[in-house]
């Protein structure tokens, strides 16, 4: 049952864990939105399929960058 | 005198209405212009390169005019960065038919049998289409601090003056209008583009080394003092044969290891 | 030259260009994390290069320089005076040789296994280079005091060759 | 947001708990009127911990309220977690302990005990 997780696959939980770390950061009140929108994002690629490299590669950064810009102090709510 | 006038009036004419029905009945002549697409809003997708038709008969002579065409009439989607249309922005700089160029520099091979390949600068990461992520890139020409520098400035707050034959020095330097061709079409930066700083960047660190009017050359040569800034050239001379301004950069980088050499 | 690597880049374009660096490393040597696109920063914040250190900026350049222009008139030497030569001209052959080739690969090493990718793998090709080098000194140590060095060695294969096709 | 009600409300229901399951009144006391944050260099009761990590197991969205949360209860096979849902719910425990487990550590968490051992293991924990 218990299966070793790839790199690529690491790299994809750890970029979730520090968004959803950054989500609760926020204020109490906007930590919802911060979750929803995290779960949307992650969502819209549940379907690729796991050899897709260079997609997940792909999204990966995007996903670093987003992250960077999301975590400045100042960002307190989304919409 | 009249009749003389008449009839140069009609000559002028039929050499219009002639010339006017030549473009409208010559046969068009189609051209395959094959581009390379990525969307990024659709990532599952991969990059492919997708096929346009343009008439050359109705189109202008640079590959600029026939991407600004087709994204006009053909595929409003198509996305390109373009700004001055006459070679000075260095925005347009793309890999045209295997070399990288300015498309707006660039004519159109009028033979339209063959294909023209367009494809964004190489070895970078692409944003979307032809429009390559220049970040490194720039952060490396601001490191090696592109302004001058100096203790003193002349106090009548004109001008720092330099004799002509110092100023003859920067000539074949300060043409460069940082499009980036260069660099992407040199080897060493395709595999180190992080640390090496590519021989854009470096033509212009020779370009303030070699300024009369700069004091800061002793910082400016030891911050390429290490084994990747600088020495990473291996004197392919990539640079050199694709500079859409006809600069030598390859040159200006040997330059800068003679004159850290001899120091 | 050019247009024919560009070319074949661009054949390869499709296959490589959205994906990271990945699929241009070496495939069993293990990699180091890297920056999300090649950056960290927006254009605005310059880029940090590696603090100065003459000994392999320009120091190491003028080596190389050295190396390559004293292998000129070493091998042109023993071409012209037609395989006799002196043991310890041949002997300084030997060694420019082997430094040139060191620096040679060195240069190699940095460009295609970079430590800022590589980590540990860079110094243990570093290792590598170097172990191979002082086995090598220690080749050419033999073959200058116990056999006829290297030129004579070239041109006992030059001769046995001959020798074969005229047997034949 | 039925979620970050819940979190607000558990610290008050772990005390209640904790004042149920037998512990020193005195502590109980001083954890009314203080902030949790202020005794830190105590470490916290294994049991204790156990209740607390199934109350933010209860508290979170996508795990069946009804289900029985015991320490042997594993994310994935018992509550039917997926990889990111055991993340985030390893994260909604970190709030709650203010610890940070590390990614290694975290990847390995299969089950409540294994993630009750970690936090009682830990000193930071409070």
């Amino acid at each position: 049952m218990v299966k070793r997780l790839s790199g690529l696959q690491r790299e994809v939980l750890h970029l979730y864990r520090t968004s959803i770390r950054i989500a609760y950061s926020k204020p109490v009140d906007n930590r919802p939105r911060f979750f929803s929108f995290i779960h949307e994002e992650f969502g819209k690629y549940k379907d690729l399929s796991r050899k897709d490299f260079t997609t997940i590669e792909h999204l990966l950064r995007v996903g670093k960058k987003k992250v960077e810009m999301y975590s400045k102090p100042e960002l307190k709510n989304i919409h | 005198m009249i009749m003389m006038n008449r009839i140069a009036k009609t000559s002028v004419l039929g050499n219009i209405l002639k010339r006017g029905l030549a473009t409208a009945s010559a046969t068009p002549r189609l051209k395959t212009f094959k581009i390379y697409r990525w969307n990024p809003d659709k990532p599952a997708e991969k990059p492919r390169l997708q096929s346009y038709e343009v008439d050359l008969n109705d189109c202008g002579p640079m590959v600029l005019d026939a991407l600004l065409k087709i994204k006009n009439e053909q595929d409003a989607t198509l996305t390109l960065r373009r700004s001055c249309r006459e070679g000075i922005c260095g925005s347009c700089a793309m890999n045209i038919g295997g070399r990288n160029t300015l498309a707006c520099l660039c004519k159109i091979d009028q033979d339209n049998s063959k294909q023209l390949k367009i494809y964004p600068l190489p070895h970078m990461y692409i944003v979307k289409d032809l429009v390559p992520d220049l970040t490194g890139f720039y952060q490396q020409y601001k490191s090696i601090q592109p302004y001058l520098q100096r203790s003193k400035y002349p106090d009548d707050g004109k001008e720092v003056l330099q004799s002509i034959a110092d100023r003859k020095k920067l000539d074949g330097l300060y043409e460069c209008i940082l499009c980036a061709c260069c660099s992407t079409s040199c080897p060493s930066y395709w595999w180190n583009q992080e640390q090496y700083l590519g021989p854009a960047v470096l033509l212009q660190a020779y370009r303030w080394l070699v300024d009369s009017r700069d004091e800061a050359f002793s910082v400016r040569k030891s911050m390429l003092q290490n084994s990747m800034s600088l020495y990473r050239c291996h004197t392919i001379m990539n640079c050199t044969r694709t500079c859409p301004k006809g600069l030598n950069p390859g040159k200006a980088i040997a330059e800068i290891k003679k004159t850290l050499a001899s120091n | 030259m050019f247009s024919k690597s560009l070319l074949r880049c661009s054949l390869n374009r499709a296959a490589f260009h959205s994906s990271s660096k990945r699929s241009l490393t070496i495939p069993f040597l293990s990699t180091l994390p890297q920056k999300p696109g090649g950056v960290t920063g927006t254009p605005n914040d310059a880029y940090v290069p590696p603090p100065p250190d003459k000994l392999h900026g320009s120091v190491h350049w003028d080596f190389e320089r050295v190396l390559a222009v004293a292998m000129v008139p070493l091998v042109t030497l023993p071409l012209a005076t037609g395989g006799s030569f002196m043991t310890v001209a041949d002997s300084l052959l030997a060694s420019v040789l082997l430094g040139h080739v060191y620096v040679g690969f060195q240069s190699c090493i940095i460009d295609y296994i970079p430590k800022r990718v590589y980590g540990k793998n860079f110094n243990y090709a570093m290792y590598l280079l170097t172990l191979g080098s002082l086995i090598s000194a220690i080749g050419i140590y033999k073959l200058e005091t116990e056999e006829n060095g290297l030129v004579g060695v070239v041109t006992n294969l030059w001769t046995s060759k001959k020798e074969e096709e005229k047997q034949k | 947001m039925l979620r970050s009600i819940f979190r607000t409300v558990t610290p008050v229901v772990s005390t209640f708990r904790t004042a149920s399951s037998s512990l020193a009144g005195r502590r109980i006391c001083t954890r009314f009127v203080t902030p949790v944050r202020l005794y830190s260099s105590e470490s916290v009761d294994k049991n204790e911990i156990t209740t607390r990590v199934i109350d933010v197991i209860k508290a979170f969205d996508k795990t069946a309220a009804s289900k029985e949360v015991s320490p042997q209860t594993a994310f994935h096979k018992d509550l039917g977690l997926d990889s990111l849902d055991t993340v985030e719910l390893l994260v909604a425990i970190e709030e709650e302990f203010d610890i940070e487990i590390p990614d290694k550590v975290a990847d390995e968490l299969k089950s409540v005990g294994e993630t009750v051992e970690y936090i009682a293991s830990n000193p930071e924990a409070h």
